[in-house]
């Protein structure tokens, strides 16, 4: 897999790490990891994005949606179930979430089976069912979110280790992906691209609104962790000597060792997917792929079922989104629908991919790393830039004293300018598409 | 009819080509140079290819006369149509010059040369498709000050289908009527060079052949023709020069009857 | 073979196909003509499955085909090229055959990881096919070249060495000899009469070279404004005068008085 | 009286309101669709564009004021319009000349710029916020009202109140005349269309002798007069915050494209669409009810269909709505 | 003098959307630290060195990464921060704790912070929102009003504070005619006016940010004649409401955290001459969050958080001698003696339970276009 990488890719990958070694030596190993942890979830979600657009041409600019479906699958998945809330309205809740769904179902068959009246008779179904399904459903809501709000309030979950809802905030992604490419998916560029920020929109409005779900915006904190909390390890004296008797102190190492942990595992969920992906891009699959980008009436023509396809890696770049949403999740400890921002989630994530370049699973990877690394060290860069700027200045001067004020603001800038030097100096990604 | 053209339009060929200082050699042998240093468009050893690739001309030399009409063939992938971008100025030579009645034009832009009277017809996305026939026209006449409407008047006559479908976005226009529209674009501009990337490509027998007579006419008016074609024995046929184009190099350069006259060329690009 | 039954494509108010009614015979090599605009890509289109017909009918060997969506056509063994060439442009010439295939193994995203032998096996065969097909239409040399890159002419060969990539049942050629040099265009002809005869291939073909549907055509219809003006031999809608006015003309005026 | 009641109701509520934000949307929209359509690609820094050019008005409009100068009852901001799109249009003609310009050459497509249009986003954002800071400016000064809640009421003795503000009709008749000439350019003139040829088919535009750095320049200046307006339109109306541009951004493109990209009309009619669904579909008509129905019929709950927590998931739907039906927006809009 | 500066880490959303209200705020802590760094007695001339990062508001992932810098990378010893509650939470459980730093946040309001596990490392100097919907209700219910219609900034704070009046209200036997969210930073706000005026109510509760949507919508309610009387939470009571609504909003009122000590006063003169405004929302926390911070470290003779953590609820509160702003070098010193403080500070800390304010609130009301206190409880 790595063969496919020339010795310039090979240098990038190395620039990079020297980054991170970098950040570990001048600040510290802590810093390093905690943006490395980020970056491999980021080189995730990359590597979903780079299969809907490198490979296909899909313009989908709702990963935030996708990523905020995993991570609700990692509340659903994680925290314990709310006893109370189940016993006060929960099956009302699930019987309202039934109806609803059955509603829109009849509604949909009527639509292909009705000959006459067909308008409605959908329409009639469509309205009574809201109405039904409100009715059941809002009584339910109103009991669970009576449940100590303040803390509960919400059904809770499943209550299995986190790790599951890695796979599970993927399926979620997948079913969302699913329905809305069903749906959307016949619009083409940025018609597709506005529907999915739009559907996005959706998620998230949903997830803020729908306390009962996951808590709404009054965020799920403290989800439990698949590696050991540091505290653990400072309290436990075998890990206080070892690591007193490696010379760390114990404090920072707990640190180390926690991040480690996580950093273990997403290498592993990323060099499975990087690795599938690889091996799918690289075969007939991923030709057949490229030809429908490239040429959709041609591919066609010449027997592909370009609807399908197109579906087939919806679906599979938004579960690759999903399952980094999840573990984003994991990794922060709770889920905070507020902080869904498209600029973060969305635009980010597409930076990362054609800074990478678009088409090459490794451009993305390493668009992830690198580019997640500078949206967090801008912000010493920024600041730096500015007492650099102001250093010749007299104090007290205006211009040092604006110039200093508005150093946090610099970090927008200096990303933005790092982002068209490298697109000036490598239009077409730093490992582009061969 | 107030047509520009008109009252030359029968006129006997051999009138146009007084004045011509073409010395072409006659025969065909492959390499042979002929005089065409001081040709009216000259686009004189060009070698060059796109970006940074390699090159696809190799020394190339394409020449029209005022007045006259040139033919270039040869197979496909030959150099035809890169040798027509060079001479327009749509790709960078690394060899080899372009002038344009003895003036050297070959640092100037495309829309510079279309200022200095030349027009060109490429061979594929050659309309503007989101725009209906009539205006696609207008924008061959861009750089027209005068009034337009009696060229365009002209060119409804010569494709009256044209006429039909004016309103309507050239992109919802059959493969043959794009191709009328192009040409149409290109006359708009009432150059002194006109340059035609196989314009009969799609189109059906009767236009075709009212396309030669129009371009022989407006030969006939002293413009100059330069056009790669692949119904090349029709084109050879009414052509005062002819180039036979292989990978880039003249092959064979000749009257159009000498080219014609060549078994070689008749059997290796003419088919038969 | 094919069957089009009072087929109606409407743009708006304009009639393209303005109720064709024709018969293309199994095995037969039918010349598709007309002036420009007559409807004759429009109706390949709607016989494709790119259109959506307005109204009629299409039935293929007895099979009711109208409307089916052209991948499901192209299994059903019906292939067209393109008049406007549309080539994968970012892919080499020779994967823009290699992917022409359908039911490759490796096109299942379940074998790309656990059938890699099997696919490998594949590949090999399919690129022999394919270099034979680069080599016949003489352009192995465009192999590993971006299909975006090459002539207009190699494009429209692109367009044609597609088609030789399956055992077709039926082939649309839209205007394969626009572009394309006289003396391979030859060679074409032979081909598609050897594919006719060897392999059973039945061919429709639009093209404006005269010469060339003699050379190739047993049958040839002549379309305008949207409807069949004519059909016989070559010979006799050459001798056809509607035909003559509408479409072939006198030939040139000035030609002689010039060379 | 009562329909009156109600009438006036709706009227205060949701058309006044939502005919003013659907204008301002329109103006917005107008440039993004015009970038779409000559440019080719979906400019994602034109919000921070017209936080720029409205900065650059409010800085013009302190110094007027400053000195004494006011234009009666209507706004300062008007006067110094002109000098904001002139130092607006600088600005992005610069940004063409460094960034954009380079992508052109190279005919990257259409998501190189959209990347691009990013980080230009970024660093007008940090522009904006450095020059002018983050903060809330008012700028507004004139008659705030054309006819306010309480003169309406003692000119027409109803119970119910209408207001119109100064802003909301300058911005309406604005948006009427701007698309108007818009599309008149386009279409009609010279320059026009040389602009759309160029944005269909740059390679023929130039064998037909229109030069494309005149054509991106044109293009730029009508976006920085668009931008400018439209933000200081906006900034009248409610008030100038940088963050809330950034915003602006995500129902200007809704609009632009639920209209049909690159179509001047559409930008308007999705502009009003948007601001309608909004509006429209979370407004609880219990009050309207009220006056409509017997005593006996009034309603107990508010008869909302949704809550305002989805207005903006309702305009998305709607434009998911629209588009499946008609794929490339209301008015046929283009794709790249 | 032979001490290397001590750095405290200042981390508020200086971009994102509560970027208006950070620059005072940090301002404020920063006052706080240049009176200790000026005194210089602290800990025998320990200086202390602010290090701001930006928590953004709303980016947990990039709050957590710039914590994770100031703390491991600069050496924080303490954090002075955040601002809202969903990034404090996750610096909290991500950075704090795990580097067992203490962390005393000026804003976080949400109730759920109280509940959270801190190893006793989590402090703040506002209240929960718990009690402010108490004190919500008692001062509604003495105006006699008895119907209000509700909207709240759709996060945690808004959310919690908006749930916490609704049943304070409807317990007291209120009607809550409707309780809309709104979303900070949008363009328009007619549909919630709408929604809101179509309710109906004799008043309408903003839960808002003053310079966020909060102003929006008192904007559009006021243009379109929906309401008039209007409370003002604490996200909402400014300067800023004077300034941009004068005497339109005569007749409204509200209350935010705040003592009729002469801490507020006294901090607001400081600020002044400091150059900025100490009215601003949360500013004067800050100013106390620092303090404390510094104070403790002080009591506990060290630097080291495990060291000080315990002694922050112990120099907030009684028993000892009131501080407040600009003592602060009189409080080392009464701590070097041997003294005790309870420190009072700008906001009138005083610190319950899971170490959070109080809560003193400050009740205010418009009249002639000027905010004016009418009371405290
Ligand atoms: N999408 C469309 N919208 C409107 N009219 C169309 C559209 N497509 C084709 N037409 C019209 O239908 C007619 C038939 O076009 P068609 O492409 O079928 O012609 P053709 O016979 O293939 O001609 P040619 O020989 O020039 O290729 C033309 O007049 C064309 O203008
Ligand atoms: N855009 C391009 N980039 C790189 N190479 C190209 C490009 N276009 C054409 N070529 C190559 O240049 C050579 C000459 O192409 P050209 O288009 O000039 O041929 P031509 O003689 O016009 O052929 P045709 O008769 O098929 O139109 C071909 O081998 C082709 O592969
Ligand atoms: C800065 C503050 C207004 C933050 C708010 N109290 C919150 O908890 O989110
Ligand atoms: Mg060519
Ligand atoms: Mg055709």
């Amino acid at each position: 897999m790595i063969g496919d990488l020339k010795t310039r890719d090979l240098l990038l990958f190395a620039f990079v790490a020297l980054l991170f070694v970098g950040t570990g030596i001048v600040q510290s190993w802590n810093v390093s990891l905690t943006i490395l942890n980020m970056g491999l979830i980021s080189a995730i979600m990359a590597l979903g994005v780079n299969m809907q657009w490198g490979y296909a041409g899909l313009f989908n600019v709702g990963i935030m949606g996708f990523v905020a479906l995993g991570g609700l699958g990692a509340v659903l998945v994680s925290m314990p179930p709310t006893g109370q809330a189940w016993a006060d309205g929960g099956l009302r809740v699930l019987l309202g979430l039934v109806l609803g769904a059955a509603t829109v179902v009849a509604a949909v068959l009527a639509w292909s089976r009705v000959t006459r009246f067909r308008g409605p008779v959908v329409v009639a179904i469509l309205v009574i069912g809201f109405f039904i399904f409100r009715a059941v459903f809002d009584g339910g809501v109103a009991a669970v979110e009576a449940v100590d709000p303040a803390s509960t309030g919400y059904l809770g979950g499943l209550g299995l280790p986190i790790i599951l809802s890695w796979p599970v905030g993927g399926l979620l992604a997948a079913g969302a992906a699913w329905l809305i490419g069903k749906t959307a998916l016949g619009l083409r560029s940025d018609y597709l691209a506005i529907a999915t920020l739009g559907i996005a929109e959706i998620v998230i409005a949903i997830l803020k609104h729908e306390d009962w779900m996951a808590r709404g915006v009054k965020n799920v904190i403290g989800l439990p962790r698949p590696v050991p909390y540091e505290i653990d390890l400072q309290n436990s004296e075998a890990f206080v000597a070892r690591m007193t008797a490696w010379g760390f102190d114990p404090v920072t190492a707990s640190g180390i060792t926690v991040k480690l942990g996580y950093t273990g595992l997403f290498v592993v969920v990323l060099a499975i997917l990087l690795w599938l992906a690889q091996a799918a891009l690289a075969s007939p699959w991923g030709r057949m792929m490229r030809a429908i980008r490239d040429n959709e009436v041609a591919a066609e023509a010449m027997g592909k079922d370009v609807t399908r396809r197109h579906l087939q890696v919806f679906v599979l770049g938004s579960a690759v989104v999903g399952i980094a949403g999840a573990m984003m999740t994991t990794l922060d400890g709770q889920l905070t629908p507020g902080t869904y921002q498209p600029l973060r989630f969305t635009f980010l994530v597409w930076v990362m991919v054609i800074v990478g370049g678009s088409g090459n699973n490794w451009g993305a990877v390493l668009g992830g790393f690198l580019v997640w690394w500078l949206w967090v060290q801008v912000e010493p860069i920024g600041a730096a830039l500015m007492q650099g700027i102001t250093a010749g200045m007299p104090d007290g001067m205006w211009l040092k004293a604006h110039l200093l004020e508005a150093a946090a603001h610099m970090r927008l800038l200096t990303m933005g300018l790092i982002l068209l030097l490298v697109l000036r100096f490598s239009p077409r990604g730093l490992i582009p598409e061969r | 009819m107030s047509s520009p053209y008109e009252g030359r339009a029968n006129k006997d060929a051999s009138i146009v080509k007084q004045g011509t200082r073409s010395t072409l050699t006659p025969g065909t042998a492959t390499g042979e140079r002929t005089h065409t240093a001081d040709a009216f468009l000259i686009g004189d050893s060009m070698t060059g290819g796109y970006g940074s690739g390699a090159d696809i001309l190799h020394d190339c030399t394409i020449a029209v006369e005022k007045g006259e009409i040139a033919v270039i063939v040869g197979p496909n992938g030959a150099g035809k149509s890169t040798g027509m971008k060079a001479v327009f100025g749509m790709l960078n030579l690394r060899k080899g010059a372009v002038r344009l009645d003895g003036e050297d034009i070959t640092a100037l832009t495309p829309q510079d040369r279309v200022a200095k009277g030349m027009a060109f017809v490429p061979q594929t996305s050659n309309i503007f498709t989101s725009m209906t026939v009539e205006e696609n026209l207008e924008m061959g006449a861009f750089l027209r000050r005068d009034d337009i409407s009696g060229t365009m008047a002209q060119v409804y006559d010569l494709f009256p289908i044209l006429k039909d479908k004016r309103r309507q976005p050239a992109g919802e226009l059959s493969g043959g009527q794009r191709q009328q529209v192009a040409v149409g674009r290109a006359l708009m501009t009432q150059p002194t060079v006109l340059m035609l990337d196989e314009p009969t490509a799609g189109v059906s027998p009767i236009v075709m052949d009212e396309l030669f007579d129009r371009i022989i006419e407006v030969a006939r008016t002293g413009i100059s023709i330069l056009m790669v074609e692949q119904n090349a024995r029709q084109a050879l046929a009414i052509a005062d020069k002819g180039y036979v184009l292989v990978q880039g190099r003249n092959a064979h350069t000749g009257t159009g009857k000498e080219l014609l006259a060549d078994p070689e060329v008749r059997r290796s690009f003419l088919g038969g | 073979m094919i069957e089009v039954t009072d087929l109606h494509k409407h743009f708006g108010g304009f009639h393209a196909v303005d109720g064709a009614t024709l018969k293309i015979e199994e095995r037969s090599i039918t010349g598709l003509i007309g002036p420009n605009g007559a409807g004759k890509t429009t109706l390949f289109n709607v016989i494709a499955g790119v259109l959506p017909p307005t109204r009629g009918r299409v039935t293929m060997a007895g099979e009711d085909i109208t409307g089916l969506p052209p991948h499901e056509l192209f299994h059903k063994g019906l292939l067209r090229t393109f008049q406007i060439a549309h080539e994968f442009s970012s892919m080499t010439c020779r994967e823009n055959l290699m992917m022409v295939p359908g039911g490759q193994s490796g096109e299942r995203l379940w074998n790309t990881w656990f059938g890699r032998k099997r696919i490998a096996d594949e590949e090999r065969a399919l690129r022999a096919k394919a270099d034979e097909v680069l080599e016949f239409l003489t352009v192995s040399h465009l192999a590993e070249q971006r299909a975006g890159e090459i002539s207009g002419g190699q494009k429209k060969l692109l367009e044609l060495g597609r088609t030789m990539m399956v055992d077709a049942k039926i082939v649309f050629l839209d205007e394969v000899g626009a572009g394309v040099n006289r003396t391979l265009l030859n060679t074409i002809g032979d081909a598609i009469m050897r594919l006719n005869k060897e392999r059973n291939y039945t061919f429709v073909v639009i093209e404006h070279d005269m010469d060339f549907i003699g050379k190739i055509s047993d049958h040839v219809i002549c379309m305008a404004e949207g409807k069949v003006l004519a059909e016989g031999s070559l010979a006799e809608i050459k001798a056809n005068e509607q035909v003559i006015e509408a479409y072939l003309g006198t030939g040139l005026k000035n030609a002689e008085a010039t060379a | 009286m009562e329909p009156l009641n109600a009438f006036v109701t709706f009227a205060n509520f949701v058309l006044i309101p939502a005919t003013a934000y659907g204008s301002q949307l329109a103006i917005g929209a107008l440039g993004v669709t015009l970038i779409y359509g000559i440019l080719r690609f979906s400019n994602f820094a034109h919000g921070d564009t017209m936080a720029f050019g409205t900065m650059a008005v409010i800085l013009c409009t302190w110094g007027l004021q400053s000195v004494g100068i006011s234009f009666g009852p209507l706004p300062t901001a008007l006067l110094a319009l002109p000098v904001g799109i002139a130092v607006t249009a600088l600005l992005l003609i610069v940004t063409d000349k460094t960034v954009y310009r380079f992508y052109r050459a190279k005919k990257a497509p259409p998501v190189t710029f959209v990347i691009a249009s990013l980080g230009v986003m970024f660093v007008m954002n940090g522009l904006v916020r450095f020059i002018i800071g983050v903060d809330d400016q008012r700028f507004a000064d004139g008659e705030r009202f054309v006819i306010s809640v309480r003169t309406f009421r003692e000119m027409t003795g109803l119970d119910e109140g209408l207001a119109i503000r100064t802003s909301q009709a300058i911005t309406v008749v604005v948006a009427v005349i701007v698309v108007a000439a818009l599309f008149w350019f386009l279409n009609k003139t010279r320059t026009g269309k040389s602009m759309r040829a160029f944005s269909d088919n740059e390679d023929l535009a130039l064998l037909s002798g229109i030069n494309p750095e005149r054509v991106v320049f044109i293009t730029w200046l009508i976006v920085a007069g668009l931008a400018t307006v439209a933000g200081t339109l906006y900034g009248l109306d409610k008030s100038f915050k940088p963050f809330t541009y950034f915003q602006l951004l995500l129902p200007i493109f809704a609009a632009a494209i639920v209209g049909g990209l690159g179509n001047p009309l559409g930008a308007i009619a999705g502009g009003f669409l948007i601001a309608f669904a909004e509006v429209t579909i979370t407004y609880p008509l219990k009050k309207v009810l009220g006056y409509l129905l017997p005593e006996s019929l009034e309603p107990d709950g508010l008869v909302q269909l949704l809550s305002t927590d989805y207005k903006f998931a309702v305009s998305f739907c709607i434009l998911l709505i629209v588009l499946l039906f008609r794929p490339t927006g209301l008015f046929a809009g283009k794709s790249v | 003098d032979g001490h290397s500066p001590v750095k405290m880490g200042i981390i508020l959303g200086f971009t994102g959307p509560l970027e208006s209200l950070a620059p005072t705020m940090a301002a404020g802590a920063e006052l706080a630290i240049s009176e200790v760094n000026a005194a210089g007695t602290l800990l025998d001339g320990v200086q202390i060195e602010p290090v701001r990062g930006d928590s953004t508001c709303i980016d947990a992932a990039a709050a957590t990464a710039a914590a994770e810098r100031l703390v491991t990378s600069e050496g924080v010893a303490a954090i002075m921060g955040a601002d809202c509650s969903g990034v404090t939470g996750s610096i909290l459980q991500n950075v704090a704790l795990p580097n067992g730093i203490v962390m005393i946040s000026p804003s976080a309001t949400s109730p759920g912070l109280s509940t959270a596990e801190d190893n006793g490392l989590f402090f703040r100097t506002a209240p929960s929102d718990a009690r402010q919907g108490v004190i919500v209700t008692e001062i509604l219910q003495e105006n006699g009003v008895n119907e209000i219609a509700m909207t709240y900034t759709n996060n945690d704070y808004g959310k919690g504070l908006a749930d916490a009046i609704q049943a304070n209200f409807e317990a007291a036997g209120g009607t809550v005619t409707i309780n809309a969210a709104h979303e900070d930073g949008k363009a328009d706000y007619s549909a919630e006016i709408g929604a809101l005026s179509a309710a109906g109510g004799e008043v309408l509760v903003v839960a808002g940010y003053v310079d966020q949507g909060g102003s929006g919508i008192v904007r559009s309610a006021l243009d379109s004649g929906a309401f008039d009387t209007f409370y003002f939470p604490d996200g909402m009571v400014s300067q800023a409401l004077e300034d941009n609504f004068g005497s339109e909003i005569d007749g409204s009122y509200g209350a935010n955290p705040g003592t009729d000590s002469p801490g507020a006063q006294l901090f607001q003169e400081m600020a002044t001459a400091e150059g900025f405004d100490g009215t601003q929302p949360f500013s004067a926390e800050s100013y106390d969050a620092a303090a404390l911070i510094m104070l403790a470290m002080e009591a506990a003779g060290s630097t080291d958080s495990a060291d000080f953590k315990d002694h922050v609820m112990h120099v907030a509160n009684a028993p000892g001698e009131q501080i407040l702003p600009g003592e602060l070098a009189k409080a080392i010193q009464i701590i070097k003696d041997g003294g005790d403080i309870d420190y009072v500070g700008a906001s009138a800390v005083e610190l319950i339970g899971p170490g959070e304010s109080a809560g003193n609130y400050r009740q205010i009301t418009f009249t002639d276009g000027t905010l004016e206190v009418v009371g405290y409880r």
